[in-house]
């Protein structure tokens, strides 16, 4: 094991060296690019045995991926936005024929107006495609998850996503320990598939199928998010026990005692952990559950963890238009109908890469602190008017007032 | 964009119609692109300064009146020198490295034609005459010009000239065919606009003493040429038969032709290789003689024009190259033939030519009625104060001047090349001089301050320069453009425009004009293909490829300042619009260095 | 007949869900209509392209080389100042959905009919709503029908709610692929000038053909204007709410036509126990009501017609008095619950008397939905000790 | 000088030789020019040296006709519309990246609907221009790849508008990325060259045909270097009843490795050594619009540029002579079509 | 904490050496975070990074709003950006310059210059027009700071600037003898 100075779009790249990836088809996109150019690069340097695929869009990327997984081959790609969202009827194609491609996504706002920044609606909206969804906090976790990732596609046929911020991570250099080449082919053998294109035991793959059968292959898709769930937290252990650095669906910090409860995701979690052990250093009982898997959602993770508590606030970098922040609204849905459930309070920050900094959240502690239910069921934080910060963006019990300045 | 923004104050959605050019992007520059002309090397190769690229870029826009203006600034008499000037600049011209010359000589001719047609007048470039009175010995192209340039400088110049006619060489050593006597008397017509005193068969030392020039008048420029054949030292020089190029010619053009012809006999063998020498053989050939030109190198080492050279063998002379005389053969007293030895040319000399080295036992014998000698020419100081002169010359100071006196000297008599145009120079260096004499400036520190303002590298000294402000000439007098700074990406291959040429069997009939010189179109279409080295001529590339839009069109310029600026709010220093300036008028200097303003 | 408009039949026609949407494209007249044919959506855009060949209506169809392009020359075509339509479904949708969100954010007043159909792979085409799900966070609005009537109905009011100044966002109008589409109905039509008149002139409120005032639109946006940007578009999209309900007014007033609310309510009155459910299942639904509610249960019906801005306040009033819900929801969010059942949930969360809330997957792929499967959630809902995991209508499993 | 050179030619030796008198721009020309000049402005954000904008602005400044313009996202979008601001004084629509040619389908056609249907200030609360002209940026890599179907279809259906492809021969916005327009063997970030590698290993995609293979009316390719020869074709692509399409040679500093300043000499060098002809097909006729006189060989114009370093090795000569034969087949090739038909300006 | 924002140019390796000077401190066993403020940076056009240093492993994740020191790769840039906005009072000032620390009053700050070009050019790093100034920077950065030793400095700079690594090794060390130092100077803070 080394440790270096990566960037976490080069954790990405090591992650997927270390996997032994053999099809890597992309496209360039900011801020995922330096992805795709690592991998490029050992590949022409002879650092990895893997077929280079530049591609002519996202969408022909996924399709090259799916060539690839269904013929055998460890397919990765990465992408971000736009490309996402352009590749994403292929996504549906990718988790319907069951193929383990892993694919990292660099959260980055959608367009229009046009921006290369931070936020994760581009990937939440991908939600019901039928793919895993890991969000990453740092550059260690990014490089763990993608070794992760493909055990976990793998055993449960489904395609895998790695989510990293914007720059807030996927540009920032920050101390990676790289595992040992050995260490990782122990941990993640050579990808088997039950079924492939071959031309000794021919299949039809994606052939048209009628009322009679279609359903049942969703609900099996179904099943095999509830098995990735106890693939994912088994492959999170072994994964510690061999590396030193274990992995669940989600992770708490000063949940235990806590009353009031942050949900985070993604690099928010880290800048929030300052915030909390700052408040903590204070006395004050606050805590934080970082959720690490978007999907499978880890109900029954965030029930255990949330129960009881008195109030907890969710921090979404992104917005579902005409609802609310996406892990907001799947944090309600996870405890609705519970005993003890906590009053929720649901904040939209930092879309498009406006920075949230311990001031935010300390805004955001401040808020919750200061009320005991919330008084409306979206509160905007970092808002450059002034009079405008806090309030809610209509949808609210109350009618929402324009406060005039 | 920092100041509190509120969604209600934005537009319903992101759209935009504020201007970039808030965002002052010359911020990223480290280099600052500057306009700054330079001097072009036919410019600078001339001797008289002519502004031919300004000069050809009016030309070529048609408006002749302003070409010539300038040009008539430092040149006297363009219709002369567009005829007879050896034309160093052409020789110079970056377009040779291209494809070929421009013919600017022809350019010239043509416009110095255009304005005699014309009947244009010369003003005096100054307001105010000034009293001052200045003796000019000589009336040749030296003499004449200093008294332009003293009368366009506000001084009353009278010119002593021993000959019945004003002129000099120009008159009596240059054969009409070349220079027709009516384009001089056209030409020196200037000096009586200009009220020009011009004395003739007024001889110094004879008919006016050196004293009472130096009494009467408050400086005199000296002028009074070469008129001595130099001899070729070889027996049989005292044959009858026997001539000096100078005299033959002299005796020519005072009308003393036929008698003259008569005595040439049939045979007529020239010895020389300058353009005296072809003159003479020209002229021979005209007066129906076989003419042999002799020279002891080959015909590249001839100091004649070679289109006079050409010209000469085209009508019929024969060059015998490589061969020095070293007998005339004479019976009766008079000349039968010439013996020539071969050479073969050695080392270099300091003149660079290859040495000639006699091959012993070459001689042979050449049969000849008459023997021209054109192998160099001596002035004759009768008249002129001893002090005033060494053996060969008359020595002067870096502005014409002799002996820290109030006596100038130019032409032929002071150590320059005797060509029409070094004496033309000489003349205005001359008038610049005095005219700073006259008041008072010469001998101090202004002087030089003068000179590096209006000096152009190689030595010649601009007039525009001296009565204009510099500045608004734009033009840089330290720096000639060398080809290698042209992007001569824009420059298409086009031939030289040939004069038209009177066929040589038809022109050694008379003494009419071999070149009918060019017309509109031909001098338009030359001036075309001057490339304007290091002067702008608004060719639009700098504009055009500005990828940030920051050279703008100066729309309201006069004719004087560039016709762009660079608008440095926004110039990113890129550098393209230097890299393609066609003719290096553009230049990068380093962001903060001071200089480009 | 339970429907709101029950069609007089000497004045009703028999048309297609499709053909239905067809007439209303043609009484709305847009300017430009860039289409690419999928099924179940291809009828609609053949009804009307004969109705353009004869001259029914002066429209332009652009017939694209794929959906994206279709949702691409339909912003550009909105974006200049025309009035815009197109339709679509499935993969169809799955390929513009990145146009769409573009089409929300760029504030195109754009009405897309869908032809709701089941999401590859494998692939079928065959109804079910995760092609109109997987819109749901593109900052369109959608609306569901529940049949021919509603969805003709709802494409004329979705043109004055995509158009209102408040909203100026891009207009889905769900109907169920088949079952709706390709199904023969009774339908009664407007007279064209009544359409006319409501529809009116699209007036474009930054026209980018307005070369006299030159707009720069769709620019980059750095973090300094972002974030305030989307919360405008997000303030938008709420306010097409209230749009909706005046447009709903304004509709009866103009044709007597009385849509009343964000959902249709279905003995829900004095319901103790619910049912939410899209579209044409609904229709279904109401059979089931009557029929348990002959027997003496008291069970009741809430169908949205409004999905997208999710009217969450008046969900909460509309279900406080039931003991427990049952979502039906006809698309699978792969692990996680149904979308529709976590609007509900979401929306319900607040609530001071939150009832029990169940998640029904059904009719995938164009699984049957029968009256059975629908009885048998309201009874499985009746049960406090169901277990509160997704409940599978009708799978063989 | 009040003058500029007669109808802008960089030289006026380069002045066509029939021409007697040079003419001489008005003022009012001038002024008409100034106001053209607005159209598109500095303060944008595209790097020192770089070509788009000195195609952008030939483009803008040929036809007094309105312009609407629809970009292709890439480095001119980013760059140039920096909320709040634009270096555009033109109507200007961006959507994505794989659709511009489809957008401005949407445009053409509802400009055309709208003036069909005699739609008044009134009704639409502004005035329709008379007649208006839609213009397509893209770079290479939203035009050969990602953007060619959609362009495909609007050249296919015939839409009046012009598509201009600024060819920077990689993915320049996102760092140097290899596309369908990048040429054999040069260096990307995705086509690195390395210990196994040589860099792109495959042909660029010849773009300007499978255009000539729509059956429009005009396509053509140019040079930022030859902006008199641009200006022409852009002129007649504006004009041309039905699509048209330019491919412009566009090189880019950062991603070819040059200094700044030579962004117009090198793709002059293009032109010279017939790596990039100029030519133009009109209504299905080919004509040649440079005759290189002395064509130069291609090396002199890679060895111009970083990404071609490796080639310059003695061990690569065999790929430097391979890549000779083929501009040289290419060139005879284009020749053969031209079937002897030039047109210089 | 100690927090470091870069100022530079684009093109001049600003964003590089925020990387190498993390990597340079990381060398020495602190935990490191190295970030730019990312923008659609061309060349010439003014870039920030920024660097965290730290003994515990950094949490927060957004950018430097008050640093305790500032390297200004290019001395225009003081005239073009507010380059001091919310340095915190004492903090160190490293600047390109050829010129004495004295010649900038920039306010209550510890200010060190270091002929950067010049060395750079010595080394024959960039053009006459654009030298690459950042490993030389960081040379200075390490005598002028005292936080990082110039070996760690130097075995970054081998390891992360592949190309020409002696030749930025070079102008690093010259430039550890040739920063100019502020006299007096205090002690740094937050070692």
């Amino acid at each position: 094991m080394a440790k270096k100075v990566l960037m976490g779009n080069h954790a990405v790249s090591y992650g997927a060296r270390l996997s032994r990836v053999e099809v890597i088809a992309a496209y360039p996109i900011t801020p995922q690019t330096q992805v795709v150019e690592e991998l490029a690069e050992m590949c022409a340097w002879g650092d990895l045995n893997a077929k280079f695929i530049k591609v002519e869009s996202e969408h022909s990327a996924m399709a090259a991926c799916i060539g690839a997984s269904a013929t055998g081959a460890r397919a990765f790609t990465a992408t971000s936005s736009q490309g996402l969202l352009l590749m994403h009827e292929m996504l549906h194609w990718a988790a319907g024929a069951r193929l383990p491609i892993v694919m990292a996504n660099i959260n980055r706002a959608l367009a229009p107006p046009w921006s290369i920044w931070s936020e994760q609606t581009d990937s939440l909206a991908q939600r019901d495609t039928g793919w895993l969804q890991f969000y990453c906090e740092s550059n260690q976790e990014v490089l763990d998850t993608t070794i992760q990732a493909f055990k976990i596609s793998e055993r449960v046929l489904l395609p895998a996503m790695i989510i990293l911020d914007a720059f807030f991570l996927s540009h920032t250099y920050e101390p990676v320990e790289v595992p040992a080449q050995e260490a990782v082919d122990e941990f993640l053998p050579p990808y088997k598939p039950p079924l492939k294109l071959d031309v000794d035991d021919p299949h039809a793959f994606g052939a048209l199928v009628g009322p009679d059968g279609y359903y049942e292959f969703r609900y099996n898709i179904q099943k095999a998010f509830e098995e990735a769930q106890r693939a994912i937290i088994e492959v999170g252990e072994e994964f510690g026990e061999r590396f030193g650095r274990a992995y669940g669906l989600v992770e708490p910090f000063y949940v235990d005692d806590a009353e009031v409860v942050l949900v985070t995701s993604s690099t928010i979690t880290s800048t929030a952990r300052a915030v909390i052990k700052e408040r903590r250093a204070r006395g004050e009982r606050v805590g934080l559950l970082k959720i690490r898997v978007f999907r499978p959602f880890p109900f029954e993770a965030v029930r255990e963890m949330l129960l009881g508590v008195p109030k907890v606030a969710v921090i979404d970098r992104n917005l579902s238009l005409g609802h609310h922040g996406i892990f907001h609204a799947e944090l309600k849905s996870a405890l609705y109908g519970q005993r003890n459930a906590p009053a929720v309070f649901g904040f939209v920050a930092g879309l498009g890469g406006r920075d949230v900094t311990p001031r935010t959240i300390h805004q955001i502690l401040d808020i919750v602190g200061s009320q005991e239910e919330p008084d409306r069921d979206v509160y905007w934080i970092g808002l450059k008017a002034k009079a405008e910060e806090g309030q809610p963006a209509g949808n609210g019990r109350k009618q929402r007032q324009r406060v005039k300045a | 964009m920092t100041t509190a923004i509120r969604p209600e104050s934005l537009p319903p959605m992101a759209i935009t119609w504020d201007s970039t050019r808030v965002n002052k992007t010359g911020s990223w520059r480290y280099l600052r692109p500057v306009y700054r002309d330079k001097t072009p090397p036919c410019h600078a190769g001339c001797p008289t300064t002519n502004e031919i690229e300004r000069v050809l870029y009016w030309v070529a826009l048609g408006d002749l009146d302003r070409a010539w203006e300038i040009l008539t600034a430092e040149n006297p008499f363009p219709a002369i020198t567009g005829r007879v000037c050896h034309h160093p600049c052409e020789s110079r011209c970056n377009r040779g490295r291209f494809d070929e010359a421009v013919g600017i000589r022809e350019v010239e001719r043509f416009l110095g034609d255009w304005a005699l047609r014309a009947g244009k007048r010369v003003e005096p470039l100054v307001p105010k005459k000034s009293n001052k009175r200045v003796a000019v010995v000589g009336g040749g192209p030296a003499g004449l010009a200093c008294a332009y340039h003293l009368a366009r400088l506000g001084h009353a110049a009278t010119v002593f000239e021993a000959n019945p006619e004003p002129g000099g060489v120009l008159r009596y050593g240059i054969p009409n065919y070349r220079l027709p006597k009516s384009v001089l008397k056209a030409e020196l017509h200037k000096l009586k606009d200009l009220d020009v005193e011009i004395r003739t068969n007024a001889r110094v030392g004879q008919d006016v003493s050196w004293d009472e020039l130096q009494r009467q008048y408050d400086a005199i420029f000296v002028a009074t040429g070469v008129w001595k054949s130099l001899p070729l030292r070889v027996p049989g020089e005292d044959l009858k038969g026997v001539l000096s190029g100078l005299q033959f010619l002299k005796a020519l053009h005072q009308g003393q032709g036929q008698p003259l012809s008569e005595e040439l006999g049939e045979r007529v063998v020239v010895v020389g290789g300058g353009n005296t020498a072809m003159d003479v053989a020209r002229t021979a050939l005209r007066l129906g003689k076989r003419v042999v030109i002799a020279y002891r190198r080959t015909r590249a080492e001839m100091p004649a024009i070679p289109e006079e050279i050409e010209e000469a063998l085209a009508e019929g002379a024969e060059l015998i190259e490589r061969v020095s005389p070293t007998k005339i053969l004479g019976e009766d007293g008079r000349v039968v033939g010439i013996e020539l030895q071969k050479m073969r040319l050695g080392e270099p000399d300091e003149s660079g030519r290859r040495r000639p080295v006699p091959i012993e036992g070459s001689e042979f014998v050449l049969e000849a009625d008459t023997v021209i000698t054109a192998i160099g020419e001596a002035p004759d100081f009768a008249g002129l104060p001893e002090e005033l002169h060494d053996e060969w010359v008359v020595p002067v100071d870096e502005w014409g001047r002799v002996l820290r006196q109030k006596v100038f000297a130019g032409g032929d008599v002071i150590d320059q090349p005797h060509t029409v145009v070094d004496a033309l120079a000489s003349g205005k260096r001359a008038a610049i001089a005095i005219d700073l004499f006259l008041k008072g400036k010469l001998d101090r520190k202004e002087a030089d301050e003068i000179r590096r303002r209006i000096e152009l590298p190689q030595g010649g000294l601009s007039m525009r320069r001296y009565v204009e402000d510099p500045g608004a000439l734009l033009l840089d007098n330290t720096r000639i453009v060398e080809y290698e700074q042209l992007n001569p990406a824009y420059f298409q291959k086009i031939a030289r425009t040939p004069p038209q040429e009177r066929p040589p069997e038809a022109r050694v009939r008379d003494f009419s004009e071999v070149k009918p010189g060019f017309d509109w179109d031909e001098a338009l279409r030359e001036a075309e293909r001057c490339l304007h080295c290091g002067v702008c001529n608004g060719c639009d590339n700098c504009f055009v490829f500005c990828p940030d839009l920051a050279v703008t069109r100066n729309a309201g310029a006069d004719g004087r300042g560039y016709p762009y600026a660079i608008n440095y709010d926004y110039c990113k220093g890129c550098g393209i619009c230097v890299q393609e300036c066609p003719r290096a008028v553009l230049e990068l200097v380093r962001e903060g260095s001071g200089e480009g303003g | 007949m339970s429907a709101i408009v029950v069609p007089k039949l000497e004045e009703a026609e028999l048309l297609t869900g499709a053909q239905a949407v067809a007439h209303a494209m043609r009484q709305i007249e847009p300017d430009v209509v860039p289409v690419y044919p999928i099924t179940p959506q291809t009828p609609i855009i053949e009804e009307f392209s004969q109705m353009v060949a004869d001259g029914l209506c002066d429209s332009e169809i652009i017939n694209v080389e794929s959906e994206h392009s279709a949702m691409s020359a339909a912003v550009g075509a909105s974006v200049a100042g025309a009035r815009v339509m197109t339709a679509t479904a499935s993969q169809g949708l799955a390929l513009m959905i990145e146009i769409l969100y573009i089409a929300a954010s760029m504030r195109c007043p754009i009405v897309i009919p869908i032809g709701n159909r089941a999401l590859s792979g494998p692939i079928n085409i065959h109804c079910d709503h995760s092609d109109a799900y997987l819109a749901r966070d593109s900052g369109a609005v959608q609306i569901f029908a529940e049949n021919a009537q509603e969805a003709y109905d709802y494409t004329l009011m979705a043109v004055r709610l995509a158009e209102h100044r408040k909203v100026l966002l891009p207009v889905l109008v769900n109907l169920d692929g088949f079952t709706l589409t390709h199904s023969a109905e009774v339908v009664q039509l407007l007279p064209d000038e009544l359409v006319k008149e409501f529809v009116g002139y699209y007036r474009p409120l930054h026209p980018l053909l307005n070369v006299q005032r030159p707009t720069t639109q769709g620019p980059f946006d750095m973090p300094d204007f972002y974030y305030e940007h989307k919360r405008q578009q997000a303030d938008a999209t709420l306010e097409a709410l209230g749009v909706f309900l005046e447009v709903q007014r304004e509709y009866e007033g103009a044709t007597g036509r009385g849509y009343r609310g964000y959902f249709e309510v279905y003995g829900l009155e004095d319901a103790r126990f619910a049912l939410v459910a899209l579209g044409s299942t609904a229709g279904t639904a109401k059979a089931v009501v009557d029929e348990l509610r002959d027997r003496g249960q008291k069970v009741g019906l809430l169908k949205p017609w409004l999905f997208r801005p999710f009217p969450h306040e008046a969900l909460r009033e509309a279900l406080k008095e039931v003991e427990a819900v049952a979502v039906l929801d006809r698309a699978l969010s792969f692990g996680s619950w149904g979308p529709l059942y976590e609007e509900v949930a979401s929306a319900l969360y607040p609530s001071d008397n939150r009832p029990r809330l169940h998640n029904f997957t059904y009719g995938l792929g164009g699984r049957d939905v029968t009256p059975e499967q629908i009885e048998r959630a309201l009874t499985l809902i009746q049960d406090p000790k169901l277990p509160r995991t997704m409940h599978y209508l009708g799978v063989r499993a | 000088m009040t003058v500029t050179n007669s109808n802008g030619n960089a030289d006026s030796a380069t002045a066509t030789i029939t021409r007697a008198v040079p003419r001489v721009k008005t003022l009012k020309e001038l002024a008409a020019q100034e106001e053209r000049e607005k159209r598109f402005q500095g303060g944008h954000s595209l790097c020192a040296g770089c070509s788009i904008p000195v195609m952008v602005r030939s483009v803008l400044n040929t036809i007094d006709i309105p312009v609407v313009v629809v970009n292709a996202t890439g480095c001119l979008e980013v760059a140039t519309t920096r909320y709040p601001t634009t270096a555009w004084n033109v109507p200007w629509l961006h959507v994505a990246f794989e659709n511009a040619a489809a957008a401005a389908s949407g445009v053409e056609v509802a400009f055309r609907v709208l003036k069909r249907k005699g739609r008044t200030a009134q009704e639409l609360g502004f005035e329709l221009p008379g007649e208006v002209r839609v213009v397509v940026f893209g770079g290479d890599g939203g035009t050969y790849d990602i953007g060619l179907q959609a362009l495909s279809g609007a050249l296919e259906r015939g839409h009046r508008f012009t598509y201009i492809c600024y060819d920077n021969e990689a993915y320049m916005n996102t760092g140097n990325q290899r596309s369908g327009a990048t040429p054999p063997l040069a260096h990307t970030t995705t086509t690195p060259v390395g210990r196994e590698s040589l860099g792109k290993l495959q042909q660029r995609k010849d773009l300007t045909e499978i255009a000539v293979a729509h059956h429009v009316p005009y396509v053509a390719q140019a040079s930022i270097s030859h902006w008199q020869d641009l200006v022409r074709k852009v002129e007649a692509a504006l004009r041309a009843d039905g699509p048209s399409f330019l491919n412009v040679l566009a090189p880019c500093q950062r991603g070819w490795g040059y200094e700044p300043c030579l962004t117009v000499e090198i793709a002059r060098l293009a032109v010279e050594t017939r790596f990039w002809p100029l030519y133009e097909v009109v209504e299905g006729e080919y004509r040649l619009n440079a005759l290189p006189k002395k064509p130069k060989p291609v090396s002199e114009w890679l060895k111009t540029q970083k990404r071609f370093a490796h080639l310059l090795k003695p061990e690569n000569r065999h790929l430097l002579d391979e890549l000779q034969l083929q501009v040289d087949r290419e060139w005879e090739k284009l020749l053969r079509r031209c079937e002897g038909r030039v047109l210089e300006v | 904490m100690l927090e470091i924002r870069i100022h530079g140019r684009g093109g001049q390796g600003a964003v590089i050496a925020s990387k190498v000077l993390a990597g340079a401190f990381f060398r020495e066993g602190k935990w490191v975070q190295a970030f730019p403020a990312f923008g659609v940076e061309r060349r010439g056009a003014p870039v920030t990074a920024f660097v965290r240093v730290d003994e515990e492993p950094i949490l927060v994740r957004c950018q430097i709003y008050e640093p305790d020191q500032l390297l200004v790769l290019d001395p225009t840039l003081i005239e073009a950006v507010d380059v001091t906005q919310g340095l915190k009072p004492g903090g160190l000032v490293l600047i390109n310059s050829e010129r004495p620390p004295e010649a900038f009053s920039l306010g209550d700050y510890r200010i060190a210059t270091v002929d950067a070009g010049a060395i750079a050019l010595k080394h024959g790093l960039g053009t006459r027009e654009q030298p690459i100034v950042n490993t030389a920077i960081l040379g200075a950065y390490a005598r002028a700071s005292g936080l990082v030793s110039l070996d760690a400095v130097l075995e970054e700079i081998a390891e992360s600037v592949p190309l020409g690594a002696e030749a930025n090794r070079a102008a690093a060390r010259e430039a550890y003898e040739r920063v100019r130092l502020p006299a007096p100077a205090p002690a740094a803070k937050n070692a």
